[in-house]
């Protein structure tokens, strides 16, 4: 059901991890749908100098993350915002249906970071809203 | 490839298929029909109709073929509702049943009938106690599930038999998971009704069955010609039909050694998995189990991602069960157990068959404690985790 | 043996027996599971829509798969009715359906809906006219066979289509003897929901399908797992859908060809039996009827021991239709067509197929007027026949 | 569906045809049902010395029209009243539930020409009825 790029970047991920002193951190998604991503950049002079990504989630959410942090490296900000979920699945040679749902929480969460760094440097951000909920749920204590 | 999910569906045993064969362009006749070509094939059919009645305790005329076990379980609630209507409108099942049987009993909510749905523990078992609680004197069918398809849990079934014909109530049971496992007795266990699923156990997709104690006053939910007995209508499956009841009759030859060596690499596979991987939970009931039913959830990881890489090295399991696997929705069984989402999301089950081997369990838990390590490392649930804990 | 019995079913044919093996016992996935085992199958059933689409005219997303024209019918007239009740209770049909549509409008009437049993003429037909006289603002939907199953008569299902869609009315049409015989194109024809059975055409019994125009709100019959799209649970039968789009696919080719020998033939076989038999007549239109299928009432003779001779004979006929040869009652189409209760149980039915050849019409045409003669040596219809008129 | 016996008797019909000077006649069933049996007696001191049938109907009908004249030859009519349609079944080597009737229509039949007997010579058979229904339905008009 997955094309080959899809599987490709869910085998080989890039840019796992954490950015230790982030500019810029978002997390959207929650368990009940089982998709949490959470990207981290780090942003110098309106440039994305670096993308990282932790994800909870199926292999789409894998990949469309992958495909994502790959994708904004080195952009302005604005060129960032101007990459929507379809390009995203686009770049992955598609989704199947049920879960295009992945890609757009990747756009949402490139935004809800952004949001963070607005936020954090008392800037504004031309088209962009604050995110709907920043990782608005409880996260029920995983037992053992 | 390593096979882990026997649960979804099984390969055609070569015997089966070998039975099937001569079915489908030779002795082809419409079962029905009055010349000799045909009577091969009623005699087929009745063959088959008594191997599986047999195999149940049951008589042949209580045997009704469909074409699977989600027919088998519409026909039994819809019809049984119909029927009896006039006595009352209350169901009785559980919280874990088969989507078969859960959207039917929704459907029939949505025609006037009220449906208590019994929570289960957190193994997934009800208690007989529960059935006699929820009856009520408009209660007129109780349907509970033998095993789940999930967790492999087995019910008290003979239990709530026992109760629901002290207080007159029509007994079915979707016996799916247990049919071709564990020995059925619709009498020993007074069960009025029971569904059973061809591919369940060797035998052919498309072929299921509906035991339908004698008497009972089950309307048509397929209406056609006169085929079995009046009762479903539709030219007779042969082939299928044959097939179901050759795999069935097989999965019972020798039950017990074939029973005993799935059991000892169940728990082989259960320990292994608990030895090596951390924050893991095996859901059901540990005892009350198939003994071919394995199903974990990985704390911080969700279900798919642990399938694809499983894929990617050649075993194949599933998360949650088979029909749902397209959709999103975390499985209502684990949920029902009280599960928090991100366990119900991050669940694997292992379902094993006859064929499996030790080798192949041993690649499983080299395997998987990586994958999981690896699905962790990328999740952020895990990173919160490490970081209240450190 | 002579196998004169096409329209109760047919030998799968080598080439689709040949496509469905793999998917028994080696590709035997849950066409539904995400792993790569599983993919191929799910591969192979987006082929066969696809297939049955492209001969439908239709697109592969309106093709949902059955176990039988059976299920296809149950599902469209009670799915269908279930839907639009609210708009109104009337349904539209004929004397002369199949039991599974007749039976079923039986069953709706028992619900509180209203149906219309459009009359046929004396050679089985009805007029549009009469379809657009029975209309009334409560009608929700048509349903009127392509072909008729015993006597052949092909109806006018394009004129009935657009007196449907003129009047907004709903059109589903029974095309379990006309697909695979005659060309079908459900958007030339304004049909809305069309019912089709594999073993008619060469495929395996125990599969279907039913067309379902985009967009119309037809509620589940079989509640279960998300497959057919959420609409028909169950899990799919893969070697029998496989084999059913192959039959169809096959039926197709050279279609042209095929109906040209089989018509000569069949008008060969009723000429022949003209010449040679008096007191007997044909039953269905002569020339708005299906080119294999011949069906004739002798009278002072009852069916069912004709066939019994020609079965003696090694020649496979029947009489009324195969699911009903069971019971003792007269065909219903035949009583429909104005024919006196002997004339009624005197038909034999003879439907021909790609391989039947004329050296075996000859036979027939030898064996049947002794057979025929031999009953009425023995009938005293036939005696008080021959005093009346000497 | 038919056990051997049928067949044979169904085959190899004995007994059929007509009995110009019968002693008694007795027609029943009805087109309706799919089944007319019409049997002629040969009556002389008591004793049934010929019996014939014509029959329209199955191959179950044509058999027990066989079965029963060839039972009757010979006996007595109280031996013959004694003659049941299990009796005649039974000499079948059985019938399918659904022709059952059609050894209760040679039944029926015999004891109606026993009747028409018993009436042409004003006897009073012991244990004899009048047949429900000699012939009471119109044959329709037979068209060619
Ligand atoms: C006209 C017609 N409709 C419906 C059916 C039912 O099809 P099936 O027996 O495959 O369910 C048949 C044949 O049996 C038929 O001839
Ligand atoms: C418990 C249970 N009930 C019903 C079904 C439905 O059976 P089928 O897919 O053969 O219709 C299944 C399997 O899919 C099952 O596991």
């Amino acid at each position: 059901m997955y094309s080959e790029k899809v599987l490709n970047c869910f085998m080989n991920p890039q840019n796992v991890g954490e950015i230790q002193d982030a500019d810029g951190v978002g997390t959207v998604g929650n368990p009940r749908c089982g998709d949490i991503m959470k990207i981290y950049l780090k942003i110098e002079d309106n440039i994305i100098r670096d993308a990282k990504f932790k994800t909870f989630g199926c292999g789409a959410a894998v990949a469309t993350s992958t495909m994502l942090t790959q994708m904004i490296q080195g952009k302005s900000i604005d060129d960032a915002l101007q990459i929507t979920n379809q390009d995203v699945a686009k770049a992955l040679d598609g989704l199947p249906p049920v879960k295009m749902h992945c890609s757009c929480l990747a756009e949402e969460a490139l935004k809800a970071a952004l949001w963070d760094y607005a936020q954090k440097n008392q800037l504004t951000i031309e088209g962009l809203e604050p995110p709907k909920s920043v990782a608005e749920e409880e996260h029920e204590e995983i037992a053992e | 490839m390593i096979y882990f999910d026997h649960a979804a569906t099984t390969p055609v045993r070569s015997e089966v298929l070998e039975a099937m064969l001569p079915f489908f362009s030779e002795k082809f006749g419409n079962a029905s029909s009055v010349y000799k070509l045909a009577q091969v094939n009623k005699k087929a059919l009745d063959d088959a109709r008594a191997k599986v009645a047999t195999i149940l305790g049951a008589q042949p005329n209580e045997i009704y073929f469909t074409s699977g076990g989600t027919e088998a379980n519409n026909w039994a609630l819809k019809g049984m509702a119909e029927a009896l209507r006039k006595q009352g409108n209350h169901l009785i099942t559980t919280k874990i049943e088969h989507h078969a049987v859960l959207r039917t009993c929704q459907y029939l909510e949505k025609q006037g009938f009220e449906v208590t749905y019994l929570d289960v523990d957190e193994n997934g078992l009800i208690t007989p106690e529960q059935v006699e609680k929820a009856l009520k004197k408009e209660t007129i069918l109780i349907s509970i599930m033998y095993a789940n398809n999930e967790i492999g849990t087995i019910m008290p079934v003979a239990e709530i038999g026992k109760i629901a014909r002290t207080h007159g109530v029509i007994f079915h049971t979707d016996a799916v998971q247990a049919v071709g496992q564990l020995p059925i007795d619709v009498n020993r266990d007074q069960i009025d009704l029971l569904s059973l699923s061809g591919h369940k156990f060797y035998g052919p997709k498309g072929t299921g069955a509906l035991y339908v104690r004698r008497g009972l006053p089950l309307p048509s939910l397929l209406h056609g010609g006169g085929q079995e007995r009046g009762r479903r209508g539709g030219t007779e499956n042969v082939p299928g039909i044959v097939g179901l009841a050759t795999a069935l009759e097989l999965a019972y030859q020798d039950l017990d050694i074939k029973t005993a060596k799935i059991q000892a690499l169940r728990d082989y596979m259960i320990d292994g998995i608990y030895q090596r991987i951390p924050h893991c939970r095996l859901n059901g009931d540990r005892t009350q189990r198939l003994p071919n039913n394995v199903n974990f959830s990985f704390a911080f990881v969700e279900g798919e991602s642990l399938l694809l890489l499983l894929d990617l090295e050649g075993i194949a399991a599933s998360s949650g069960s088979a029909c749902t696997s397209g959709s999103l929705d975390p499985s209502h069984v684990l949920l029902a157990l009280g599960l928090p989402h991100e366990l119900a999301h991050g669940s694997l089950r292992l379902t094993l068959g006859e064929n499996n081997t030790r080798e192949e369990v041993d690649l499983l838990l080299e395997k998987l404690p990586l994958f999981v390590q690896r699905m962790r490392d990328m999740s952020p649930l895990y990173e919160d985790y490490l970081k209240q804990n450190s």
